[in-house]
């Protein structure tokens, strides 16, 4: 069999970071860190995420098919997220707009 | 390529011409689509026709001569396959800000626009004009003077449709869609819903009536005399107790209304959001969405205690408190 | 593909065991795992669901006849255009070429003994006919109004027709597509012959690998859809619901994340179908192989992306108008790109009048029309008259059923011999295309003059200077109608007295030409090894046999 | 065509071989996660929206879940999917004891953090009136918040819920693989129905990696942390 055997102490530390972050992640909920709470929870998630991933899933060891088929999903579920927010959260963006001046206000966010 | 679709456009938009092919064009817009209408045409009838002449040709040219005939092998073109990728990227590319311009211009209603208020209802159209006249699946409208719908609908989505005007838009309930344009012909033209809205869907139509502005002032006076929307609008917001909190002076605990409408506000989120009607009705509907900066989240919602031709009359009020200030200043 | 003569398992059909007569019964059907069989039970499904969705389509024509309406009640009506448009979508143009063709071919084309799972393919039959039995049922007790696309808060607090049912059906149908779907990826990506690359694949097996690819990424999101619009009818709880803080234009957006990418998978597997007719029919390599097989994976990827066009007039924000807009036009390059190509290939070539080549040229000059009049509902501005009439009506006829309805004949037509070993008589195949043809363009071409002169869709009576245009329809409507009988009466005919046919009746490359006809159950007695590219006519001669 | 003749345990005729076998049936599997993914997508893509639409309902929605729950229920998963990855390491090394212990303990975790669910949680919040559809009661304590906080708890039942389905369906594989490691049908050679089956559990438990911050820490717990 081809497959990677991995270390029983890698699992074991793998679990032990992920009960860590776990812990992190409720205490950063009591800081009063504004909108960066959210930032925080979900790029704490994230790191969790990955580590499941990669090594309880042995993503890690897998062929590049794998990992291209997995991008591929958190790509769509992006494309899901980013289209449908961009009418959502832009709707009431500059009700009268004139020609293409109407797209100002979305080019100066970025500055 | 660009003189000949002129000229396909041109010859096609006078076959077109004719009464039973093209819809009557009665607003400021419609001859700007249908120019562009006429273009899509043209370059649609020119590739369906090219390809299938090609094929055709193909066909008869190289038609099979005997059963066991092998013909020469394929040869790549790769200059072919790229012109061919290019080319119609550039028309997509052209087609695309043509059609994104025009529809900018469009969706703009002049700042000095004459506003007529829409509630859509299974299966009729309620139209209020702001001087009080009401109509049902009726719409008055003076020729030359832009016009601006504000719409909503009680129950579903309803989509109000004039095709001589080239214009459509969904009517959405919880929210605000606005419309707007600017007759040019005086007659008489069909408004449809053309958004399936149930049972009758098809029977929710009515006519738009584009008359002179001295008709249409006549018209407005014959109307039945009633109470002007604002005049409305000031009685049902000293009946919900707005006034206790919004004094016009600024002293309650929520924002002086005076003036207000037309301003940017900044919001406690940190956003700016312009006072307009959609704001206006969400303040009402759903208050703690857009809490200014400087005061309390304290605002009741009124959702479910009043029906949208109140909110609407509500609108008409804050709004004329508005061109007051304006005046005041004037003075 | 390693020989060159293909004439080489000459074994008259009777005495031969193959997947048809090696086992006898119902049982033996409706347990079968052979990816073969279960096309064949997907054939008969869909057919029959294609005249299920026919009758309606033609009892709503036929009530069209007069302004006022000549046949139904408006709620009638109503009912009649959803659960057509329900029932063709989703349980005929969505699993035609996939379920059958594909089913079918994938295993074959790419020389494996079956899909790499087939017992989740019997699986993926029997959900997709629990789910049509649930929609039947809501069409039996009541039908259903909403129209396919079950826009809130109609369908969620006001219709009081059977939503529930159909949703159901529809929602469970769904996963049906998604195994289907599941399986060919695994199956194109893990099982091909020894020497079988990608760029030696058939275009069809490309095109299978990219509608597959929407299965499983889109259907999931109506099914997720469906299933909060279930909740929401049964508890009222909001999510779409305007008057307790719900957005409905939110439902459109995620019916819309998986229908718009919906009319790929209808079309794509088409354009598939089409590569091979092509090729097979001009004797000719594909012009521009890897242009036509990415165009196929592009398509699939900027499908996803292009949802809002269907949405300019909802109030969307202009942004989001604008950027579906630019992505809408992007879309129709790699369309367009196919149809040059296909155009080119038949270009010295050695062209025979076959029905299936019949059916394949009736596809690219309707598909060609249907495409660019997406150009008019991609564009903002012409889209704000054109969105909602019988222009969209047209527009997406020409597409689903001049284009996807034409290709899943043409490949019927085409692969007729291989599944049943039989032949048709090819006169009335062809006297058939012509019908279809003719009576397509009839019922259609009028449509999009009346939705520019503003007719909105889904109109139960109309106003009476529209008469005209909507008599022709109807007209055309009868004769499509009978054109699609003439093949269904036909190829029942000849799957008992047809003449036989040889392994290879059209001369054809492709690996599943050099098994007999009909083949036996696990397809090869030996596993091929591939040497050569797809399509590759010049290098080896063909007969007819 | 040589394995016709021999066939392994476990072998599929469709099959050349058993390597074949086996990445055919994990390529199958992600691409099963993947539709899964949009699944949930489609969820979270609505979650996301009406979050950004009623802020403050949310939050208050948000503190009305006990967090310590939601904290020590993510603890049981992430040891549930330890346990599953040792069961797989188990037979890949060939203990079959070890593997039954390992499948054993990971029902037993997973089934511990549905009753954690179930009783503590969502019999907490129906008790409560906090279950939209079933007697909802808006509190007029949470003030002009209010109104939208039955939305909060919509996307709260629909996604623990539909991950709880999830859960009891993989409890059901779970079950079946135990009993066919019991029987010995897995060994280093062979372990595929294992391996696929760990896949799908870590992806459950991936899925509330993201709920547990979602719903229980929205916007922070500081203002609520009284409760």
């Amino acid at each position: 069999m081809s497959e990677h055997i991995v270390p029983l102490r890698v699992y074991i530390g793998i679990f032990v970071a992920l009960l860590l972050l776990t812990a992190l992640t409720t205490g950063v909920a009591y800081v009063d860190l504004g909108a960066f709470n959210t930032v925080a929870a979900l790029a704490i998630a994230i790191v969790k995420m990955l580590l499941v991933v990669l090594f309880f899933m042995h993503v890690k060891y897998s062929s590049g098919l794998t990992k291209v088929f997995i991008l591929a999903g958190v790509l769509f579920f992006a494309i899901l997220v980013t289209l449908t927010l961009a009418d959502e959260l832009t709707r009431h963006w500059s009700p009268t707009p004139s020609g293409w001046g109407a797209l100002l206000p979305f080019v100066t966010r970025f500055f | 390529m660009i003189g000949l679709a002129k000229f396909g456009s041109t010859f096609l938009s006078s076959v077109i011409q004719a009464p039973q092919l093209r819809p009557e064009a009665a607003s400021s817009i419609a001859e700007g689509v249908d120019h562009l209408y006429f273009v899509l045409t043209f370059i649609t009838l020119f590739f369906t026709i090219a390809i299938f002449s090609t094929i055709f040709f193909f066909m008869v040219k190289y038609r099979r001569r005997a059963e066991n005939e092998v013909p020469p092998d394929t040869e790549e073109n790769l200059p072919l396959e790229l012109a061919w990728t290019i080319i119609p990227t550039l028309i997509c590319a052209g087609l695309f800000l043509w059609a994104s311009s025009l529809y900018f211009e469009n969706s703009r209603p002049p700042s000095a626009s004459t506003e007529i208020f829409v509630i859509g209802k299974q299966w009729m159209w309620h139209i209020q004009h702001p001087e009080g006249v009401r109509e049902i699946n009726e719409l008055h409208v003076p020729e030359g003077v832009p016009v601006k719908l504000t719409m909503t609908s009680e129950d579903v989505i309803h989509d109000f449709y004039i095709p001589a005007f080239r214009v459509k838009k969904d009517v959405v309930p919880g929210r605000y869609s606005s419309l707007w344009f600017q007759a040019t012909k005086a007659g008489t033209y069909h408004l449809f819903c053309a958004q399936y809205c149930g049972a009758d869907h098809a029977e929710m139509l009515g006519w738009v009536y584009v008359m002179s502005p001295a008709d249409y002032e006549t018209w407005l006076a014959s109307g039945t005399p009633s109470e002007t929307m604002e005049k409305t609008g000031e009685k049902i917001f000293n009946k919900l107790g707005c006034s206790s909190c919004h004094q016009p002076d600024g002293t309650g605990r929520g924002p002086s209304l005076v003036g207000d409408y037309g301003k940017e506000e900044d919001l406690k989120s940190g956003e700016k959001r312009l006072v307009d009607e959609a704001f206006i009705r969400q303040a009402i509907i759903n208050p703690n969405s857009v809490v200014l900066k400087n005061y309390p989240p304290i605002m009741p919602t009124f959702r479910g205690q009043i029906n949208e031709e109140q909110v609407l009359q509500l609108i008409a009020y804050v709004k004329s408190l508005a061109s007051e200030e304006r005046n005041s200043n004037g003075k | 593909m390693s020989t060159a003569t293909l004439d080489v398992h000459e074994v008259p059909t009777g005495s031969r065991v193959n997947y048809l007569n090696a086992q006898y019964g119902v049982k033996s059907w409706l347990l079968t795992t052979d990816h073969k069989r279960i096309a064949l039970l997907y054939l008969f499904s869909i057919t029959l669901m294609f005249f299920v969705g026919g009758t309606f389509a033609v009892l709503m024509r036929l009530h069209l006849i007069e302004p006022q309406g000549a046949l139904v009640q408006p709620e009638t009506y109503n009912k009649l255009f959803t659960m057509h448009g329900v029932i063709m979508v989703f349980f005929f143009l969505v699993p035609s070429i996939p379920a059958t063709l594909g089913n079918f071919l994938v295993p074959m084309m790419i020389g494996a003994r079956d899909l790499a799972f087939p017992r989740l393919n019997l699986l993926s039959w029997y959900i997709y006919i629990i789910g049509a039995i649930f929609t039947l049922y809501a069409v039996i007790s009541g039908g259903v109004d909403t129209g396919w696309t079950f826009y809130t808060p109609y369908s969620s607090s006001f219709s009081h027709t059977s939503v529930i049912p159909t949703a159901l059906g529809v929602f469970i149908t769904g996963f049906s597509s998604i195994l289907t779907g599941l399986n060919f990826v695994v199956t194109i990506h893990k099982m091909r012959a020894p020497g079988l690359t990608w760029f030696r694949l058939p275009l069809f097996i490309w095109a299978i690998y990219a509608t597959s690819i929407i299965f499983i990424l889109g259907t999931p999101v109506i099914a997720i859809t469906l299933f909060l619009l279930g909740l929401e009818r049964l508890l009222h709880i909001g999510i779409f619901d305007p008057a307790i803080g719900g957005d409905p234009i939110l439902f459109q957006h995620l019916f819309w994340f998986y229908s718009h990418p919906a009319v790929y998978i209808m079309i794509l597997p088409g354009m598939g179908v089409m590569s091979e007719l092509i090729t097979c029919f001009s004797r000719k390599r594909i012009f521009g192989y890897s242009f036509v097989a990415f165009s196929s994976l592009s398509i699939a990827v900027i499908s996803f992306l292009v949802w809002g066009h269907h949405m300019f007039v909802t109030g969307q924000s202009i942004y989001a108008g604008l950027t579906f807009s630019v992505l809408s036009f992007m879309v129709a390059i790699p369309s367009a790109v196919k149809v040059f190509n296909w155009t080119a290939t038949l270009y010295k070539g050695s062209i025979s009048y076959d029905a299936p080549m019949l059916y394949a040229l009736g596809f690219i000059g309707l598909f060609t029309m249907g495409g660019l009049t997406g150009f008019f509902l991609a564009s903002l501005a012409t889209d704000v008259h054109l969105n909602g009439t019988y222009f969209i009506v047209a527009h997406f006829h020409y597409i689903m059923v001049g284009g996807a309805v034409m290709a899943y004949l043409g490949g019927i037509h085409f692969w007729w011999p291989k599944i049943t070993g039989r032949l048709y008589p090819d006169g009335w195949a062809r006297f058939a295309a012509l019908v279809i043809f003719v009576g397509f363009n009839l019922t259609f071409f009028p449509q999009f003059m009346l939705g520019y002169l503003g007719m909105p869709r889904r109109y139960a009576v109309y106003p009476s200077e529209f008469q005209v245009l909507n008599v022709m329809s109807s007209a055309g409507a009868s004769i499509l109608g009978i054109g699609y009988l003439i093949p269904l009466i036909y190829l029942t005919w000849s799957m008992r007295y047809g003449p036989t046919a040889g392994p290879n009746p059209w001369g054809a490359k492709g690996l599943e030409w050099t098994t007999p006809s009909p083949p036996p159950t696990e397809n090869f007695e030996e596993i091929p090894v591939v040497t050569e590219d797809a399509y590759d006519y010049a290098h080896s001669t063909v007969t007819r046999g | 065509m040589a394995v016709h003749n021999a066939h392994p345990p476990g072998f599929a005729h469709q099959f050349e071989d058993m390597e074949q076998q086996r990445e055919a049936g994990s390529l199958g599997m992600w691409v099963f996660l993947l539709t899964e993914l949009m699944f949930f997508g489609g969820l979270f893509a609505s979650y996301i929206i009406y979050r950004a639409l009623y802020l403050p309902s949310f939050e208050k929605g948000s503190h009305l879940l006990d967090v310590r729950f939601g904290a020590l229920n993510t603890a049981v998963l992430l040891a549930s999917s330890l346990t599953m990855a040792l069961a797989i390491r188990s037979a890949q090394v060939g203990r079959r004891r070890a593997q039954v212990g390992f499948l054993i303990t990971t029902m037993i975790l997973g089934a511990a953090f549905l009753a954690i669910k179930f009783t503590f949680e969502w019999h907490h919040d129906y008790v409560e009136h906090l279950v939209p559809g079933f007697g909802f009661v808006i509190n007029s304590d949470w003030g002009a918040a209010g109104p939208h906080v039955p939305m909060f708890f919509c996307f709260y039942f629909f996604m623990t819920g539909l991950h709880a389905i999830h859960m009891i369906i993989g409890l059901g594989i779970l079950t079946a693989l135990t009993i066919m490691a019991h029987r010995g049908r897995f060994n280093p050679q062979y372990y595929s129905p294992l391996e696929v089956s760990g896949l799908y559990w870590h992806f459950v438990d991936i899925v509330w990696i993201f709920l547990f911050p979602l719903l229980y820490l929205i916007g922070g717990r500081y203002m609520g942390a009284g409760h």
